[in-house]
Formats: C-alpha cells, structure tokens, sequence
C-alpha cells in the first residue's frame, strides 16, 4: 500500500535534484569552505553560489544572508541577537501567541530575563491585525515578530502591512517565513522586513540547514561564537552539501511556483469541501483565504486527535495532531486554543498538510480513509454516545 | 513512542462498545485533558462476568482500555481492585512516560465502576 | 595530479559507507522523527539507533547524548549553558590558551556579561598542567573546559587528571574532543567527564552535525529553544541523515582505530624526521609523544605561512596555516603565541594533518614538494638574506 | 578569498630577487605583523630604469610586490610616487579587505626607495 503522505508541514522528501547537486560534494568536493587551498576555495564558491540563489529569492542582497541549523535557530538568534544588542534599559518585544515553539520559548526565556513581552492574539480564524499590534507598541518595543504564516491552521499574516508600520516606527520587524518559503511570494525590501527566518527541509531540502536573513545595517550581536565563519556573525564550519542542498531545492520550488500552488489550492479545497459534506460535526481551523496552498486543518468532535492519526497511520495517510514539535506533550495546540477553539475540540485537530506532488486519488482515497476512522472513532466514544441520545445527530 | 505491543492493542481492541446488561458502569477523566473513559460491567456474585469499554482519548488511553477490560474478566471484585495502574502498563509493555497517566485513568474507571456496583448492590 | 589532502584536521571527506547509509534518509526514508506516524517512527528508530552507537563509543549512555550542529554549538552550549543554570552569585570558569575559538569566544563573551575566566597558559609544548589548574581554582569555580587535545598543534591534554580532580573538587568539567574523537580512547566515566564536544566532519561525518555529552544530573540551561526535541534540551527538527552519516562514520572509523592510528603515527614521524633532516631551520611545534597520531606542525623560518600554504597547494598539497577558522584574520595563531613562538616563526607555521587513507607514498611526495617550495619562497624573503648575509646558513 | 589573477601573479611573480647595481632600496613592514618588503631600483636619470622586489609575506603581499615592480618600470620617480596602494589593488583585479594593507606596503616600499635614492643623490 503506497503511503499518502500529507504531513508536508513537518518535514517534506529531499528533492531528487537537490540530492544529485549534493552529492558531489559530501566526498570529492568535501573541503572547508574556510580552507585557503583549492579544495577549500571550490567548497567556498559552492557556497556563494548558493547563497545568492537563497538571497535572490527574497530579494535580498547575498551579504545578507546567514547559514544556521534551522528555522528554530534562526529564530533564536533573530530575537535573542536583536535584544542582546539592544541599549535600552527597558526592552520590550511585540509577538503573536500562535508562533512557532521557536520564537515563543525564546521569548519566555527573555521574559525570565526582564525582556517584557505582548502576545498579540489573533482573531477566530488566526489573523493578527496590525491594529492590534499598533496598540501594543510603547517607546520600548524594540522588535516585533509575528509569523509569515501559521505553521498548524495555515494562516497567512499581513506582513508587508505589519513590515511598513514597523519601518515608520523605527522598530525592527522578524518574521519567521519558515511555513512560507516555498509557496508565497516574498519581497524583504517591499515588505520592510529586517530579519527572517527560513528552514530547508520544509521546501524539500535536507534537514540541518536553515538560514537568518538580516538586513544591512541591523544591530544583531551573535548567538553562536567561535570561528571566522559567516563574516565573524555565525561561527562553526559551514555545512556546504546541505547549503548547496537547499539553494537547489529553493531553486526548483520557486521554477514553478504558481502552478503548483494552484493545483495544491485547488486538491485543498476540494478536499475541505468533501469533508465538510461527507463527515458532521467537523470544524475547519484557520481562515478561508488567507492560507497556505497546501494546510488543512480540522476538528472532528468526540475523537482525539492522536488516536485518529494513529488510525489514518494504519491506514497509510500520515498527517498530524497539532504540530509534530508539540508532540510528546500532553497539551493541546496553543494556536487551536489561541482562535478560541474549546479544550475539547482543540484535543481532537487534525492537520493536512500536501506537498509539491500530492495528487487527486490520493486526495480521494485519503478522503475515503477519514470518513472511516472517523465513523470507528466516534463509535467508541463515549461523547459521541451522549451526543447521539440527545437526538442530536441523525 | 508507543512500543508495538500498544500499536497492536490500538489497531484491534477489545471489549470495545457498550455492554448490553450493564450493571456496573464507571465514568473518568475529562475533555479539558483530552480523556474520557468509560468502563461497563456485568458484575454476578462478585464476579466480573463481562466488560466493556468505551474511551474518548488518545491512542495509550485506549489501549489501556482495552488491556484493562482484559485483565478483569473472570476477576473478583476484589481482585479486580487489586489491579494497579501499573499492571496496565506491564502488560502493555510500557508507556512514554507522559502517557502513564491513561493507566492510571484505566484503574480509576475499574474502581469507579465497582463502586458504582457497590452503591447499588451492597447497600 | 592527485592531490595530497594532508588537512583533516580542518574537516575530512565523508565516508562512503556513512554517504551509502544515509542516502535512503533523504527521499525515502524522509520522516520528521517528532511525528507520531510510522514515517516518523522510522526516522526516530534510527535515530536512537545511532545515539545509541556514538553513546557506546565514549561509554556513555543513549539519553546523555544531545544532537546538535556541530563542535562549536557543542562548545558554546556547553559553557554558556552550565553558566547560565549555576545560581552563584559569582561564577569563575578556568579554561585554557589554547581552546578553539568556539570555547575562548564564549569565554569572552560571558566575561562581558560578568563571569570570570581564568586561562591557564600551557608549556612550549603545549601541554597544560593539572597544577596550574589546581592553582587557578577558587570557591567560585564552577566549570573547567581543557580541549582533549589540540586541534593546531596535536598536544593531548591529560583529561583523566584533570577529571578526577574536577570530580574530587565538584567542579563540572567540560572537554572539547573534536580533534580526538575517532583516533583517542576516550572514556566519560573513567575520565569523569562531564561534558563533551563533537563533530561529525573530523572523523569522516557529515558536516553540520556535532553531539553534547551531557552527564545524567548535570545542570544545564537549554541553548536553542523551541519544540521538545532531544528530551526538550535542544529544540528543531532532528537531522536524521546527518545523524546516521554521523554514527556511521563513527563505528567505521573506531572498527580500526588502532591499526589505523599506528599506520599514522609511523608516517607522521618518519615525515617529521625528514623534515627536520632536509629542511634547516625548521622548528616542530607541540609536544613529540602526546600528540594526536594525524598532526604534524612546523614553523618555516623566513617564510610566511600562507604564502607556502598557496605554494604547495599549487603544487597538489593541501594544508593549513594557523587553523582554518582563524583564516581571514591577520592575526598569527593564539595558540603557537601561547606556545611561546616569536612573531616572526607564529607567522611561518604551518599544520600537515593525516586522514585514514593517507599514504607513505604521498607523504613523501609531500616532502620533496616542501623542500622545494621552501626553498624558493626562502629565496624571495629578504629575511633569509640577511641570515645569508651573516653568514649563519651555509 | 583570493581572485584568479592574485593567484595567477604569485604563482609566477615578475622581478622577484635582488638587483644588481640597485641604487635605490626601500624596506617597509615588520616581521610581528608579517610582512616584509624590499623594493631595490635601478634609477637613471629619474627613471626608473628597473626594479626587483623581495618579500617575506602572504600571497597578497607577493602579488602586491610583483605588480608593483611591473607598474613602475619605465616610469620617472614622479610618476611613480603618484601610484597609489588602490591603483595596485586595482591592478590585481582586487583584495580581500583584510589584504589592503599588503598594497599599503607595496605604495610605501616604492615610496621608500626612491626616498633613500634621494637622499644619495638630490642633495
Ligand atoms: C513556523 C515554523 N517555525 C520554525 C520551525 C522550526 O524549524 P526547524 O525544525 O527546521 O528548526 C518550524 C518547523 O518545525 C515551523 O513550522
Ligand atoms: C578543537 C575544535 N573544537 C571545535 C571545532 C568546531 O567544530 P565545527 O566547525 O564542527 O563547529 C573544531 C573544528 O573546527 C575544532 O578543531
């Protein structure tokens, strides 16, 4: 049985041409890029080729581009790095309470440290208004960081309007774009973004390798200290297969960018329809429009989330429960319960995510896998069961 | 995180559904966790006939169910208070640790369903 | 022409049987191991699978190994971690001259941020004392961090010392073994070592992958925040095929580490005699016995390093001055300072490091090409004509 | 960090040696910074007529010697005091920044002898 895989949010297969460019490089061209000898040159210019693919991407310049391990360092560093710097005595950092785990511990761990935090909350469908953010300025914010778009309900943020009000006020804007790279259309300059993140593996590039966008000019103090490397910003020898690795899976991602999202738009939908048909008592999460190409995401009422992906897994649909980062936890998703989703519902959200290639059968047969597990799920519980004997559901 | 004996359990309970006949029902946890069990019972001359379960949970709460319904057939009502959270886990080879709490969910249902026998029988 | 890469220390060409085991990891085998369904289970099996063989390698055990980027975010974290979670109210750290730049950096930087560091100075062979170290302690002391051996000039520390006086003391001790693992034996517990530093690279690994060895019970600040990997210690998303690639290369290089080490050890003396017989004015830097079986480093009087380091790469050597990470920078080597070399000969050093696979018969073409390049750029440098001219060099 | 032509020039360094019948020898830099140059000139009638270079120093400081050597042939001592460390660096298709300073060495070391032959002979 061939697996459907629609878990594309939390990690997505290597590109088979991005392997091939890598490939050269784990053990003929294997030298440091920091060597001054050939070997080391060759690994060198490798690298900064690659690094303006990523930079032309997002419009930014190739100096302004800084390898890291991932989106989560990069989060780390961007918001760390900014208040590190910063001279204030008073320091105080606008977020969202739907980031990612990344950018949200990092800051509860400046708020142990006496940076002052607002978690804007976003609306029912987990949209942040700028207004809302406007009113949580005071003459301390320093840095607001709010999400390109919603890892879990795929919500897409007013960015380039959140980017100018920032560029007006003089505070720097961070915006993790790790669930964006990919599918949306990302201009640093127009969108007066100062620092952004982005993680390879989520657009098909290999796991290790991310990249922190910081614009000329911003103070940032490092966050990891050692070598030259990185112009004296981000120390450790530079992982050359997976940067070349990740320029050619960006490259091949962005070659036909609009008709992929339109055919994921286009399965998503129809998928979301079906299911709105087809299963009752089900809720979508996230807004309509303002999403990514390829989230969908769901409470099913009276059934647990796990239990249900485990079903789907036996099944051969892999999907997700919240965020896999979260899994392991006892808690429901902090973004179902930040769009006012019921304790109850939120435990019972399942996240589809497509991919590049994820086609209509498998949209279907994945359809006809929910609709089952579903029916044998709400059949052993007991929620279901007094649902039923209110006469409720027919 | 779940070993494959736990997997086994999940793929195909048992004792699942409600129990015509019931004389002995147990009710435990709550939505805000995420966890809702329901124990059945035919309880004759102290004696647990048959049992039957129906959960609202994640994949360890129901194989805890269906393990624990297992475990109790055939037992004394005595006995059955015997079992310990931890026999659950035993038997179903482990749980990630923060997943012990549905064991622990299993012998409060058991309990609560003996009591709820008891309340009605043994007065 | 073939080239003699005679710079593994900097970093080495993976492993083709590490390259063969990660391969699947890329596009098949592609799972997030944070995700619940057997996709991810996959990954997250073979994860533990190689924690569990690079755990044995140092005897530690599988949950006190931490996954991270590399040796220097092993280094960082460490040190600022340890920091970080120590509730002293002073807090004194005893570290020594010649760490990478991944230790001293985070050293200084923590010394701006108010905790003091010691430095012990080692010998002119570069061996740093355990009485030094007992000297520099004071009741505030909370970690000492000695490098296992030294990644420029070879030196190997004597760690199992200065463990058990840090044991006997209640001292943590951290020690970067970035040079070692692959060649030294090395054991956590006997060594009573708290905390250790890898990276995959130097054994023939993967780049961007390293380990922490953290000590059950020793406490330590998280570094890199975010979702609740590696039991919420070091958040993002695991690099499963640079983990394989990273153990893989382990095993492989630990299966024949005796052999191969005696294999280098006889051409690195026999390169080091030759050397000092056919090249005057030669000096060895690091000490003759406890030295790493690859390293090789020699200052040239009247040259300068770069320049014979472009020299003999011209000619199909691959080697390095000073060490890769300090490249870019104008500054001689802290390390061959720290050693007691003049100026003049800290600017004349270069390092020869052995792989596995290197042959006697490279490493005598290797001679013949040194003695050559040494002897034109000696005939460029007005320093050796005026040594002529004294009539000293005959 | 360096570029083809920075390499291509200290692979095969023009005038690199001593100067018989120099009457003009400049020697700038300091061996704790790691660069020494010495210019030596051959200077008749304010041109100069040759000039030879050595050098204890990086790739940059070599190539930076060498080309210096080649832009002042030919020239008189005025126009040579006009070149500039860029007009080398420019010559060399470029440094890394951290190299400048080599070019600075190459502009001073002309400077310098033509400086010492000045001093032997404009009195
Ligand atoms: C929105 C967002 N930010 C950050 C991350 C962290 O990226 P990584 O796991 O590559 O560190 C993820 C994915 O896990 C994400 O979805
Ligand atoms: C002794 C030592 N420590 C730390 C490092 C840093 O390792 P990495 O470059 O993998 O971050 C290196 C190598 O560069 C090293 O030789």
């Amino acid at each position: 049985m061939e697996l459907i895989y629609l878990d594309n949010a939390a990690t997505t297969p290597l590109s088979s041409k991005a392997l091939a460019d890598m490939t050269p490089y784990f053990i003929s061209e294997f030298g440091n890029a920091s060597s001054l000898h050939e070997k080391g040159r060759m690994a060198k210019r490798a690298v900064e080729a690659s690094r303006e693919i990523i930079a032309n991407s997002i419009r930014a310049r190739s100096n302004e581009i800084y390898f890291t391990s991932g989106g989560t360092e990069s989060d780390n560093w961007a918001i760390r790095g900014v208040i590190k710097a910063s001279k204030n005595n008073v320091k105080h950092i606008i977020t969202s309470a739907i980031e990612h785990p990344a950018v949200l511990n990092t800051c509860k761990e400046l708020e142990k440290e006496g940076v002052l935090v607002t978690y804007v909350y976003p609306d029912k469908n987990g949209l942040i208004s700028v207004e809302d953010i406007k009113g949580a300025v005071n003459s301390n914010t320093i840095l607001i960081s709010i999400m390109f778009a919603n890892n879990e309900i795929g919500t897409i943020q007013p960015i380039a309007e959140i980017g100018s009000f920032c560029r007006e006020e003089g505070i720097l804007f961070h915006t993790d774009a790790v669930q964006a790279m990919g599918t949306l259309d990302i201009d640093v300059n127009k969108m007066c973004i100062d620092l952004l993140s982005m993680s390879a593996h989520k657009f098909n590039g290999p796991k290790g390798i991310g990249v922190l966008y910081i614009k000329t000019g911003v103070k940032i103090d490092k966050f990891i200290v050692g070598g030259e490397q990185e112009r004296g910003k981000r120390a450790g020898t530079l992982a050359t297969p997976l940067i070349i690795g990740m320029a050619s899976a960006l490259e091949e991602t962005l070659s036909n960018r609009e008709s992929k999202n339109a055919n994921m738009i286009l399965l998503r939908d129809s998928f979301i329809s079906d299911v709105q048909h087809n299963i009752p008592y089900v809720h979508l999460n996230g807004d309509k429009v303002k999403r990514l190409p390829n989230n969908i995401n769901f409470s099913f009422e009276f059934i647990e989330g796990e239990s249900l992906l485990l079903k789907l897994d036996l099944d051969g649909v892999a999907v997700s429960s919240g965020s896999a980062c979260a899994s392991g936890s006892l808690q429901s998703s902090h973004v179902i319960k930040a769009i006012g989703v019921s304790d109850e519902l939120a435990h019972s959200t399942i996240r589809f995510s497509l991919g590049n290639n994820t086609t209509r059968e498998q949209m279907n047969r994945a359809l006809k896998i929910l609709i089952k597990n579903v029916e044998t799920l709400r059949e052993m519980s007991p929620l279901y069961d007094s649902k039923k004997k209110e006469g409720k559901y027919v | 995180m779940y070993n494959e004996k736990v997997i086994e359990v999940f793929k195909n309970p048992k004792n699942m559904g409600d129990l015509e006949g019931a004389n002995a029902i147990g009710t435990v946890g709550n939505v805000t966790c995420g966890d809702i069990m329901q124990m059945s019972l035919i309880i004759e001359e102290d004696i647990i006939k048959d049992a039957k379960f129906k959960t609202f949970g994640c994949v360890a709460a129901i194989a805890a169910s269906s393990m624990a319904t297992e475990m109790i057939i055939g037992k004394s009502i005595n006995e059955a208070m015997q079992i310990k959270n931890s026999d659950v886990v035993d038997a179903l080879g482990g749980l990630p640790p923060q997943k012990i709490h549905c064991s622990v969910l299993a012998e409060e249902s058991i309990h609560e369903a003996i009591k709820n026998y008891k309340e009605k029988h043994i007065k």
